[in-house]
């Protein structure tokens, strides 16, 4: 979906303000917020799909709640669609995803390998061998889908080059919609500043980004 | 276009301190009703919760970053190892996991100038930097660096010379960036431990420059 | 300047909704925002530059205020900036508005004559000899100004075609910063709804749009 | 495109009717204070207030456009005028002037519909259709009609068939388009001023078809 969370590229937003001596919490609630998330995340299910859930905030709430607000939001709606808040007790549908996932709820010495190991996106299955080579040109597709997705606003329809093969890894666009992993290759595109933005950029600089190879076709000339 | 979009920025409401200290015990009070929902639920434990803040709080952080970088700028081996496959060097320091399963390094030099953002949510390479900072995670930053790079450095006190070339990561959750910035000059004499001193977070994040004082 | 106002092609808004009998007017101060809003709109200078002021707007303003809340933000900040708020007295800036335009205040005769004359954009000097012609394939050029503009994001770097010559009119982008009405050719260009939108939108669709020249250039091939 | 997005929605709170009683007269005196300040500046005259708002309340609205529409259904003549110089065939019928100085009319056929928004602002024929309504300025209806308009007429009870080609007519300030709507069937026998009478406004913004039961 097009949403306010793609809001690479706008200038309206005012400048970058830096908060004296930049604490890492605000307040004991981010804290907290913080350690329900990853501690749920496993319950929750993929990070796309928990993802998803912030980028579905209309755009005044979106804007209005501040980072950790939103994540209280995500918990919140995650534990709601689950049916622990609009029920006394555990409606069906929490109790099944209890049953399909195991081991709840994680251990402090789980969760503390969970943080040692993360959570790899990186498959040796799906689509192993790349279309498209180190140098190629290549064209962000313009699509709209109304899902989940890292294509970005701003680099649809451009025209950029490959700048890395960072190897096969799950797809948010299905992992996110309990569509598949469907993995395939995640390319490093260079994009001109001046192809993103116009003639007014620096012919000096350039954008990065990591795309998936559905994103991308061949551009000839 | 470093101040051409100056006289056009509304006053920014993006930050924490805009909450009334009412507002903010009310969200105190939203979050514990949560966590002890989920605790009675039995999808949490309190002592999980009690590990991830301490991990994070006291275990993770720009520190980390420091000495990956200090380790690159005294060891030409560990440098070129870092370059090709940053994830496997970075664990020869012992860090890695959680939000840097895939992490990249991305080289500072005296015509090449990289940044690091998110413009979509937050992604930051945790296992070297900790948790990233408020204005990294606010719209004014994430929309900007993406069109006006230079006029958002200049924010930051760092203006670069239009021969410089400026390359900005727009990161994703599976690929995590560091910058590995420029080893300032006057520092032939330090030791990997002072150089580390010297490494700040936004030097890793891209918006500023290394200096020979810390 | 790309800011919130150009919203089409998001998808987050949720779904329309009417009120229930339409009012005109929610209530009598809407009736006096719009009153004022015209019978200030001489004073207060060209239609752009007061178009500005809404686009100006931070974007969490923007999306919390209703449409006549934002009209009345617009007249408060013009009247801060001529001076009226923040001062007791006139401000010599307010002052040298009034004697830069005459007959201030616009008696109601007057005003029932600009409401039936209205105020054309249309002009008959500058670029009077348009480049392109009906049936013409235009791109969009691809530039993100900082000031005012009505190059929609959306059909930046976009391919159409001339559809309708409208004459020559003033051209907001430099009208609204005082740099002169630099008036040029007014085009309605079709674009396919796939070519702005991707192969999912329908190949029957089709969206016009109305570009100055200066936002245009010849797509060959 | 239809029913694409239809489980992305989130509430929508972008309706007047959010106002709190207490938020409705602050908003009341803070115009009053502007009105005053003004009046007092001798910017305005109430006088001059009152008349504009006379004006739209009373004299304009889409009884202007349903004439202009019956018109060109029983004047053929009429109708080419029209869609060859809107601005001059609707002067005839004396309607013109502020936001609608520069005026075109698209037509629906048996295989075209054409549907009039402006995703940047409001922009609106006032002459003949009077002030828009609250959906035409609010943000679902002017971000989404670019990008699935199929879908956002089936939110008016309007499902077109995949054959019918649809036409978004995105205005700016400088042109006002307005919808010349299918005589429907069943009407050979209608007087100008019944046709007039069947003619709503939703059909001249091209969110509705005319039924010959108004």
């Amino acid at each position: 979906m097009n949403n306010i969370h793609d809001m690479g590229g706008m200038t309206c937003f005012g400048p970058v303000e830096r908060e004296e001596n930049e604490p890492i919490f605000h307040g004991e609630w981010e804290r907290r917020v913080l350690a329900l998330t990853l501690a749920t995340s496993v319950f929750f299910g993929p990070l796309d799909r928990r993802r998803h859930v912030l980028e579905q905030m209309n755009p005044l709430d979106y804007l209005s709640c501040s980072y950790y607000e939103r994540w209280l939001v995500r918990i919140e709606r995650l534990s709601k669609e689950t049916g622990f808040v609009t029920d006394e007790a555990f409606t069906s549908r929490g109790a099944a995803l209890f049953e399909t996932v195991s081991g709840a709820p994680v251990d402090s010495d789980t969760m503390d390998s969970i943080i040692r190991q993360g959570n790899p996106s990186v498959r040796d299955t799906g689509r192993l061998e790349p279309c498209f080579a180190v140098g190629d040109r290549v064209r962000a597709r313009n699509i709209n889908p109304s899902g989940h997705t890292r294509l970005v606003r701003y680099v649809r329809g451009r025209v950029g080059v490959i700048h890395q093969i960072h190897g096969t890894h799950r797809f948010p666009d299905t992992t996110a919609h309990d569509k598949g992993e469907n993995p395939q290759p995640l390319y490093s595109v260079r994009f001109d500043a001046t192809e993103l933005w116009g003639s007014s950029a620096s012919i000096k600089d350039s954008l990065f980004i990591d795309l998936w190879e559905d994103y991308l076709e061949v551009e000839n000339g | 276009m470093a101040d051409k979009h100056q006289h056009d920025v509304p006053p920014n409401p993006y930050l924490e301190k805009r909450r009334t200290a009412t507002e903010a015990k009310a969200l105190e009070e939203r979050v514990r009703q949560l966590e002890n929902l989920l605790t009675e639920k039995g999808v949490v434990s309190k002592k999980t919760l009690d590990r991830v803040v301490s991990i994070y709080e006291n275990d993770l952080g720009p520190l980390n970053g420091a000495k990956v970088v200090a380790r690159a700028w005294i060891d030409a081996a560990y440098r070129q190892r870092l370059l090709a496959d940053a994830t496997k060097a970075i664990k020869e320091l012992g860090f890695g996991g959680l939000q840097g399963e895939h992490m990249v390094v991305v080289e500072n030099t005296a015509t090449v100038h990289n940044i690091v953002a998110c413009t979509l949510c937050s992604c930051y390479p945790w296992p070297v930097l900790g948790l990233p900072p408020t204005w990294y995670k606010n719209p004014p930053y994430r929309s900007r660096i993406a069109i006006d790079p230079r006029g958002v450095l200049i924010e930051f006190g760092l203006e670069l010379d239009d021969s410089i070339e400026v390359r900005v990561w727009d990161s994703s959750a599976e690929i995590r960036y560091l910058v590995l910035p420029e080893r300032p000059q006057g520092t032939e004499e330090f030791s990997e431990e002072e150089l580390a001193a010297l490494v700040t977070r936004d030097s890793m994040i891209g918006v500023a420059r290394v200096n020979s004082f810390s």
